[in-house]
């Protein structure tokens, strides 16, 4: 399985990534998530949201699950891209690609990776509030 | 040995430092060395119960033995995505 | 919700189509699903399929899952595109897009409408085989 | 009156034709409809136990009573995606 890990301070291009995806003869089904930073938080208003990472930590932490992802299905491609920094609302935090044969194993394996990230990568964030 | 312990996300905040080091023997448990951080930033010991300890880029429990060498992060759950 | 709904011979375009997005306050996650024609079907080699499709009732069925849809789900939108004609191995035979506050109803509107459309959405596909 | 029924699909080939027209009391049912159907065109009454039947854009069952205007579309199960 190819897969591509990407942590950045830069923007993340949703369309541009998905143009540039690699196309296989067993993709049947492309799965693409976007994690886009909301207007509130816990109630409140905020203005963007402040990421941090254990960097090294964290892409070993994607190898990890992409790899455990490649033994549970059978997958062609996974791509993740995780920005840093400050993201303001409206703006993806978190782009994902699963590519396989059949839509079951990507929709379960783009899930499951999502929920796993949340329980083991090491990426934190911080509200940062609307100034008025 | 030296020990260099880094705190991550508002743990430093807590720690009032980005990192520590500390003196212990080798083969110190990852449990013997939380107790010395705690002596030194007693704030952390607080949240002891949701800590997540890392040695290098992986997770690591308490029973871990630490070898020259080893870096140690400790941090809250993690927020991504 | 908003909502688009579009059968057409015309080549889908993933990435122009995403960048397209209107984005709203309360979007939080981003679902998209490519689906692409295989290179066999039933274990033979195929060219191509040719997609026909009762055009009306097409779009009629999938303005009825989109509606049963929002009631279902926190949606923010849904746009559906299916193309009809012959579309070759490795291209995409439909695409969608659902945009809500949080990834768990994405993925499960997503699905359930793809399930839904498998079910009731009057279109037919005839494998084209590969001329030696 | 006339009713006209159009085959989708592979049906078409079947029926040997995209449609046909049938004439029917105002009132008759989806039912009786496909029993004038199939005797004009027996290859389809092989997959009747398969075969989808709408009035206009709406999926209808047989006990629908056709009323003067209704076309009906008959075919096999669908295969989008």
């Amino acid at each position: 399985m190819k897969q591509e890990i990407l942590i950045t301070t830069e923007a993340i291009d949703g369309p541009a990534l998905a143009a540039a995806r690699a196309s296989g003869p067993g993709m049947g089904a492309v799965v693409h998530f976007l994690g886009v930073v909301r207007g509130s938080e816990e109630g409140a208003s905020i203005a963007a949201i402040d990421y941090t990472a254990f960097v090294p930590m964290a892409e070993a932490q994607f190898r990890k699950l992409l790899d455990e992802a490649a033994r549970r299905w059978p997958l062609e491609s996974v791509r993740v891209v995780h920005r840093l920094g400050v993201v303001r609302v409206g703006e993806p935090s978190l782009w994902m690609e699963v590519v396989s044969p059949h839509r079951a194993e990507a929709f379960d394996a783009c899930r499951w990776i999502i929920d796993e990230m949340k329980r083991v990568v090491p990426i934190w964030k911080r509200a940062v509030p609307v100034v008025p | 040995m030296t020990v260099e312990v880094t705190f991550w996300s508002y743990f430093a905040d807590l720690a009032g430092a980005a990192s520590g080091k500390f003196d212990v023997p080798v083969g110190t448990s990852v449990e013997e060395l939380l107790g010395s951080v705690y002596r030194s930033h007693p704030r952390l010991s607080a949240l002891r119960n949701s800590t997540l300890v890392a040695v290098g880029v992986e997770y690591q429990g308490g029973s871990y033995l630490l070898q020259p060498g080893d870096a140690v992060s400790l941090f809250p759950p993690v927020q991504g995505g």
